[in-house]
């Protein structure tokens, strides 16, 4: 037991720490409750950077448990991980400050966080699990900690959703579980390496290897929301604001993206996937997915729902760059990891304010809303602006790397994707800023909370979204720097493909 | 049979008797089949066992290894003379009273 | 020197005969002797751990002639499970039956149960085994009628009259045995055990008898009323302890005695029976509209899972791949009954609550009982097979068993019975969201709450983390 | 042989006709003798093996059977009590 | 001699099996009950004859002792609610 | 149930007979092997006491036995779980009254006789303990309501005797470092004789109290149970 | 002595045309009879086997033979009038 072990176990354990005193903690007890999520998010974000300084470094963070022959759980930090828990101890220290303001005289709190601790220790384990098998455990632990958040209002509507959510995560998880069990009876332990353990398997095992790789999309196809598999997530969106942002942001569907790279690039290798075939099956799904949830979100009038469909779309982003062949795709789907993130979660931050200060929660209503809530309605300006791909925001990066490498691989058609999307997304995004910013305000808002006498909205709800937009600009204006995500994904990228 | 035929005068009295004996248990059964009313089959009954398992004993009296065994003989004789008074009483007087509850019915 | 096995049996036998003759210190006597039974229990384990098998001749006659007590892995570690299960009921049973009446039937027909249930574990004698399983068998339906409703009594009632069937089929199989074999050791009989019509009748019989005891689909009818309406401590036990002993019971006798005229087939018939009862249970969980039917059903649920084990080990050869899928089925098996004592508990918490355990109305109820409402939860995770619990690593190498054995379609069977499993806890569990807030504290009754939480929680998380530490304790391969 | 066969085949017999009639009727008590019997099937089984060979018996059938019937006793008088209980609660109504 | 003994072993079966039969066939509880400890003690009788006086004793004891005093305390109760209608002639309630 | 389907078990169990013989003839067929028989004569001098029978319940397999008087007492267990017992019987007339008093002293002195015999011939503890039963059961149907019992705290611990003492005997010999329920060689006479009167008295207790089918009704004296 | 016994078994086989022929009191008139027959069988039977063992279970039925003729006759209180 040194450091190094302790490292991952560390990072696993602070928030799952924090989340399990927070369920002990009386309702009305606010100081200690927010002290604790508080402190469990610095604790965790400064472990992180050790961890991105040790892992830049060369250094091998990995702890290990066996849970029984054969099976063990294997926490193992490479740099992929890294972007990804970064990612989500950053946006989860964002989002708890929202989610406090935001929760702010609503029952059953101390559930509320305490669940919402437990769902990033699942995040952040899926992010470090070192084999298949750690992965699928806190894959499955994920679905279980997100299930309270959305049924966390109590509606009918809520409960409906959650089960909707459930019916579509546990039949994923069944089937990721199959291929898994199915990948380690045909090879041993699969453990997560660069480059891929798959690639020498015998030509016998191909139909079985390609069976298994089915099997293994589809159960990280329903979190990741491809098509057409995706149909959960519109439904969820009734959950309160800061677990739509975790859910679409943070969690969930990176989590099946996330599992989508794993499985592409460190257990098959992307050449070996290239060479059975597999990646066009999933370029192909990844592009349907891209375009059908563009179209759908533009006949969308609920915001929460338009910018789900929009991340049905978004997301698959990801697994495109993952199904092109060569370097540069993988930069681009990679970076937008953590792209998306940043721009999803403005989004949902800026949505979540609109309906708590105005009770806006279509986008018809939103005339004019730029005047009475300038910084927030600014802040879903640059998200907007960057899911377009409006350089210098980062979604901009995203697609330029994604086509390069698209020209690169000779993907042509992927080009094409690429623009017709960007089209759909102005289709849908500009309408928006339009009536925010051009059109005259109403009367009366819907059902405002907080009176135009105070500027904007509450601090804990207003400063989130400005923060994280401007990530989006700088991870757009300085994406050379080190330690931006795109240099960060290009040192994975190298290691990825061996260069 | 001819170790029949070596038999002394005492065991020719009790396999005499035992034979008696068991004529007597015929004789009861018999009478339980063929008399026509409850009273005089209970009365045969009680007659005939009693007196069959007597004779019986009396026959096997004389085989008992010690005192103590035939004392038990002699007990077994008695019990089963009051059980069968008691039995027949308690059947009679329920019979007597005909409620029709317990006895005749079915 | 002690001989830790007899303890086992007659500490309790002694806690029993107390609470009998001293009614009016019923409960500090119950709950000193449940720790003292508890603790010689692990003794046992503890020694298992250490030295291997143990075995001992009570009379100091040894086997054929006298009867012995046995202490291997697996029963060590069922061991092992019933002291903490029943360790934990007795705590709750404290807070559970206040009054006095009940009280004092409670605890000596208890106390007599947990004895049996050591005595059955450890026995190394097929009539001894008889005995015991009579024993079980009438404690537990003694303390199932303890409600004295209705229907609790004539559940309970067919269940002792099943539960004779059963046992005296199994007693035939045994009179068979020795009649062609000349001995009731359980390891003297399996030596000296030829195929034959003899050994397959005794098979059939006896197993036979023991599946009625089990619950195994289709002779299962007996036991959702029994369970469900009986006391919330005592259907914990029924459901986690007393159908696992049963069950225990088949697997010993097919390893031990019949290991080597058990067919292929007889062991496919198993597994056919449990992949109809995974189904069959889990559908009519779904359906339930009790929290303790729903659970009664789903622990025919779990004996079928435990069932599909046996024709995989069948068609495994000796070695660490059949060493693991045993150890599987024990850890699930244990898993189970941890999980399902929680869950009952819990049930008895929210039923006593709220008057009734209707699963349609129980809105609120789920929600003031936080405690409660995690234990169900945790519980659940469990009997799904979710991580981490202990039975999520069971059926991950149950199906690579049935992967690698090639009988591809128990997986099937296991991935219907985890969605349903899933639809089924999620049912309850999504009663417990609705706007009503909780109550400001997380436990409210320790006495009860916190036993339910603690079972449920080593269901879903103490026992996948720790899995290892079973295949320690059945001497299975050096773990690296 | 042919004696020992004789008594064994009556305790097969009787086994078989207690189960039968366990399954055929509905009524507690007649379930009860039907358990009674089959018990006693299978006790009678275990003498007559027991007196296979030369006298005396193997005693050991003997001492299982005479627990046997103490078990079987036990179980008999507390399922009767139950009926008795389902039915004063039927009468109470 | 052997004759005999086997002629005396086939009564004594044949009539432990017609006892069996009628106790567990007859659809009058009393009656039922009456035959059961008969068997009984028939049983006793074979077992004597088996050269088990242990267990002869022990089932004498308990078959015309406690075992027949319960199961006629129910089968009277059984009777009365036949009689009474409340179940019908297989015992099953109404 | 309708006839097709008892005529279906009926044939199937026919079959199911006919199985069995055939089965057990081929157990008989089979060759016995070691008989235990041989094995308890053997050993018989080395337990105490000269009936096989009584050995093997009370020295070979007396854990068994243990066992069993806990089957016994779960059975009163749960009985007098149920509820109060059966209301007695109408006093008895002067007929059955003078034969019960007559044969309940011989039922408790043939009690007494089997117990002591059963050391060296047929007898033992439970039959005894069953003809003490009977006289509680014909005490109880001549009218005496309690069957002749004390009250239900004595009866407590008469029914709980039994096996206390087998228990104790038993981790007696296991603390003097002879193993559980081992008799050391020489007292294994008196301390069976010890357990089966014990026994004795306990089951007979417990079957006498069974039969009343519940809970002791207090008397009017005794006060108020709840 | 054998011939004895078979002529015991002969009235066992008409005791059984008894219990099974007619219906009512004298079924239990029968089963009294059988009771005590089976003593002189048991005896018999302890003669012949030299078993004196037999002797005590004939006692035992003597001693019981009541007890099930009490039983079925007895009434309870609180039922109808005596």
């Amino acid at each position: 037991m040194n450091f190094d072990t302790l490292l991952p176990v560390g990072i696993v354990l602070t928030s799952l720490l924090a989340g399990g005193f927070i369920f002990l903690v009386k309702e009305e007890s606010h100081v200690l409750r927010g002290v604790l999520n508080l402190s469990g998010a610095i604790v965790k974000l400064l472990l992180v950077g050790v961890m991105i300084w040790g892992v830049y470094h060369g250094h091998v963070y990995e702890a290990r448990w066996m849970l029984a022959p054969g099976l063990e759980l294997v926490l193992h930090a490479d740099a992929l991980s890294v972007l990804f828990v970064t990612l989500s101890s950053v946006l989860w220290l964002v989002t708890t400050i929202y989610a406090i303001g935001y929760l702010e005289e609503s029952p059953n709190r101390s559930r509320f966080f305490g669940f919402f601790s437990l769902c990033v220790s699942a995040t952040v384990g899926i992010a470090l699990a070192g084999n298949l098998l750690s992965f699928v455990i806190f894959y499955e632990l994920l679905t279980l900690a997100t299930y309270p958040l959305v049924a966390h209002r109590g509606t009918a509507e809520a409960t409906r959703g959650a089960k909707i959510y459930l019916a579509y995560t546990m039949g994923g998880g069944v089937l990721l579980l199959t291929g898994a069990i199915w990948l380690q009876v045909l090879t041993g332990p699969v453990d997560f390496v660069q480059g891929g353990v798959l690639s020498g398997s015998a030509p016998a095992l191909e139909g079985q290897l390609i069976a298994i790789f089915v099997l293994l999309l589809a159960g990280l196809g329903v979190k990741s929301a491809l098509i057409p598999l995706h149909g959960w997530l519109p439904q969820s969106m009734v959950a309160p604001a800061p677990v739509s942002a975790l859910l679409h942001a943070v969690a969930v569907v990176k989590a099946g993206a996330f599992g989508i790279l794993r499985v592409v690039y460190d257990v098959y290798g992307v050449a070996y996937a290239s060479s059975l075939g597999l990646l066009t099956l999933l370029g192909i799904l990844a592009s349907m997915t891209i375009l059908y949830g563009s179209i759908k979100a533009l006949s969308q009038d609920g915001l929460k729902k338009r910018l789900a469909y929009s991340t049905v779309s978004q997301v698959s982003y990801i697994a495109l760059g993952a199904s092109i062949l060569g370097p540069i795709a993988t930069v681009g789907g990679m970076v937008h990891l953590v792209h998306q993130g940043i721009m999803k979660i403005t989004l949902f931050f800026c949505a979540g304010n609109y309906a708590e200060t105005l009770g806006i929660h279509h986008v018809s209503q939103m005339d004019g809303v730029g005047r009475r809530m300038p910084w927030t309605t600014l802040a879903f300006s640059v998200g907007a602006l960057g899911m377009i791909g409006i350089p210098p925001i980062a979604g901009f990066v995203t697609k330029w790397y994604l086509g390069l490498g698209a020209v690169e691989a000779n993907a042509h058609w992927v080009l094409l994707i690429l623009a017709a999307s960007s089209l759909l997304n102005a289709g849908y995004f500009l309408p928006i800023l339009y009536r925010a910013w051009f059109r005259p305000p109403p009367e009366v808002w819907p059902a405002e909370h907080i009176h135009a006498g105070r500027f904007e909205t509450i601090g804990a709800l207003l400063w989130p979204p400005v923060i994280t937009a401007a990530f989006c600009l700088i991870a757009g204006l300085f994406a050379a720097a080190p330690f931006s995500p795109l240099e960060w994904v290009e040192l994975i990228a190298r290691r990825e493909h061996g260069l | 049979m001819d170790h029949l035929l070596m038999f002394s005068p005492l065991q020719w009295m009790s396999v005499s008797l035992i034979l008696l004996g068991v004529f007597f248990f015929i004789a009861g059964t018999v009478g339980l089949l063929r008399l026509p009313d409850l009273f005089s089959r209970l009365h045969a009954l009680t007659k005939a066992d009693n007196l069959g398992l007597g004779l019986v004993i009396l026959g096997l009296l004389p085989w008992a290894p010690d005192v103590f065994q035939a004392l038990k003989l002699l007990l077994i004789w008695l019990l089963v003379l009051m059980a069968g008074a008691t039995g027949a009483h308690l059947i009679a007087k329920r019979a007597l009273r005909g409620d029709g509850e317990d006895l005749h019915s079915s | 020197m002690l001989d830790s096995l007899a303890l086992a049996v007659t500490v309790p036998l002694l806690a029993a005969l107390l609470v009998t003759a001293l009614p009016g210190r019923v409960q500090t006597l119950g709950v000193i002797g449940a720790i003292a039974t508890a603790l010689v229990s692990l003794q046992v384990t503890v020694q298992v751990w250490q030295h291997g098998s143990l075995r001992s001749d009570p009379g100091g006659w040894g086997a054929p002639l006298g009867l012995a007590l046995e202490a291997d892995g697996l029963s060590a570690a069922l061991l092992a499970m019933a002291a903490l299960v029943a360790l934990a009921i007795s705590i709750y049973a404290t807070g559970y039956f206040r009054e006095g009446e009940r009280r004092l039937h409670f605890w000596p027909l208890w106390f007599l149960l947990w004895s049996a249930l050591n005595a059955l574990l450890l026995a190394a004698d097929l009539f001894n085994l008889y005995v015991t399983l009579e024993l079980l068998g009438l404690t537990a339906v003694a303390l199932g009628a303890l409600t004295g409703q209705r229907e609790a009594v004539a559940a309970n009632l067919r269940y002792l009259l099943v539960g004779l069937l059963g046992s005296m089929t199994y007693l035939l199989g045994v009179v068979l045995l020795y009649a062609a074999y000349g001995t009731l050791d359980i390891a003297l009989t399996g030596a000296a055990i030829r195929p034959g019509p003899v050994a397959s009748a005794a098979l059939v019989l006896m197993t036979g008898g023991l599946a009625l005891k089990a619950a195994i689909f289709p002779l299962h009818f007996w036991l959702p009323p029994a369970h469900a309406n009986a006391p919330a401590p005592v259907s914990a036990v029924l459901s986690a302890l007393v159908v696992k002993a049963a069950f225990y019971l088949i697997l010993r006798l097919w390893l031990d005695v019949f290991g080597t005229i058990v067919t292929p087939a007889a062991a496919g018939l198993l597994g056919l029976l449990g992949a109809a009862a995974v189904i069959w249970g889990s559908w009519r969980a779904l359906r339930a509209e009790r929290l303790k039917l729903l659970a009664a059903y789903s622990t025919l649920a779990q004996i079928g899972y435990l069932c599909l084990f046996f024709p995989l080990l069948q068609a495994t050869p000796e070695g660490p791949a059949r060493d693991d899928l045993l150890a599987a089925l024990v850890l699930m098996a244990i898993s189970h009954g941890f999980a399902k004592a929680g869950l009952f508990l819990a049930a008895g918490l929210v039923q006593h609550s709220a008057g009734h355990d209707r699963i349609d109305e129980l809105g609120g109820t789920a929600q003031h009982l936080p405690a409660a409402t995690f234990s169900i939860a945790l519980a659940g995770t469990a009997l799904i097979g979710l991580p981490p619990s202990g039975s999520f690593i069971g059926k991950w190498i149950l199906m690579t068993g049935a992967i690698e054995t090639g009988q591809w379609w128990w997986i099937l069977v296991i991935l219907i019975g985890t969605l349903l499993a899933a639809a089924y806890m999620f049912r309850v569990l999504s009663r417990a969201f609705n706007e009503a807030p909780t109550p400001r504290r997380f436990v409210t009754q320790a006495s009860t709450e916190v036993p339910a939480l603690l079972l449920a929680l080593t269901s879903a998380v103490v026992l996948g983390l720790g899995a290892q530490l079973l295949w320690r304790l059945m001497g299975f391969g050096v773990v690296a | 042989m042919t004696a020992h066969l004789l008594y064994g085949g009556a305790g097969i017999l009787l086994f078989v006709l207690g189960v039968w009639s366990f399954l055929v009727h509905e009524a507690l008590l007649r379930k009860v003798i039907a358990l009674n019997v089959m018990g006693s099937g299978v006790f009678h089984l275990l003498i007559a093996i027991a007196e296979r060979g030369s006298l005396p018996p193997d005693p050991v059938p003997h001492a299982l059977v005479l627990t046997g019937i103490v078990v079987a006793v036990s179980a008999t008088a507390l399922a009767l009590a139950m009926g008795r209980r389902l039915e004063d609660e039927d009468d109470a109504r | 001699m052997t004759v005999l003994l086997l002629l005396f072993d086939l009564v004594l079966v044949s009539t432990l099996l017609v006892l069996a039969i009628a106790a567990l066939t007859s659809p009058e509880p009393r009656r039922a009950v009456m035959f059961f400890i008969a068997f009984g003690l028939w049983l006793a009788l074979v077992w004597a004859r088996l050269g088990a006086p242990d267990v002869a004793l022990a089932e004498a004891a308990i078959g015309a002792g406690l075992g027949g005093a319960l199961m006629l305390a129910a089968a009277r109760r059984a009777a009365r609610r036949q009689r009474e209608g409340k179940v019908d002639r297989d015992g099953e309630a109404t | 149930m309708n006839r097709p389907a008892k005529l279906m078990i009926g044939l199937l169990l026919c079959l199911f007979a006919l199985v069995l013989l055939w089965v057990f003839h081929a157990a008989l067929m089979q060759s016995p092997g070691a008989r235990l028989a041989d094995l308890a004569m053997d050993s018989l001098p080395l337990s105490g006491v000269k009936n096989p029978v009584t050995a093997v319940l009370l020295s070979y397999r007396a854990y068994d036995t243990l066992l069993e008087l806990a089957v016994l007492l779960a059975a009163l267990l749960g009985i007098w779980s149920l509820g109060a017992a059966t209301p007695g019987f109408q006093p008895a007339g002067a007929a059955l009254a003078a034969m019960v008093s007559w044969v309940v002293p011989l039922l408790i002195l043939t009690g007494g006789y089997l117990l002591w015999v059963g050391g060296y011939a047929p007898g033992g503890a439970f039959q005894a303990g069953a003809l003490l039963g009977s006289a509680g059961v014909l005490l109880r149907l001549a009218g005496d309501e309690r069957a002749g019992l004390p009250s239900e705290r004595a009866q407590r611990r008469l029914v709980v005797a039994g096996i206390a003492v087998f228990a104790l005997v038993g981790l007696g010999t296991m603390v003097a470092g002879i193993g559980f329920l081992t008799y050391p060689p020489g007292w294994s006479k008196w301390l069976i004789l010890l357990i089966e009167t014990a026994a004795t008295v306990s089951i007979g207790v417990t079957l006498a109290a069974a039969y009343a089918g519940g809970k002791p009704r207090s008397r009017a004296s005794d006060g108020a149970t709840p | 002595m054998a011939a004895a016994l078979v002529l015991l078994l002969a009235m066992a086989a008409g005791l059984v045309r008894v219990i099974v022929g007619p219906s009512a009191a004298d079924r239990m008139m029968g089963a009294q009879l059988l009771g005590t027959m089976g003593i002189g069988v048991l005896l018999l039977l302890a003669f012949a086997f030299e078993r004196d063992a037999l002797t005590d279970v004939a006692l035992i039925f003597g001693l019981l033979a009541s007890v099930a003729a009490v039983a079925l006759t007895r009434r309870r209180i609180g039922q109808d009038q005596d």
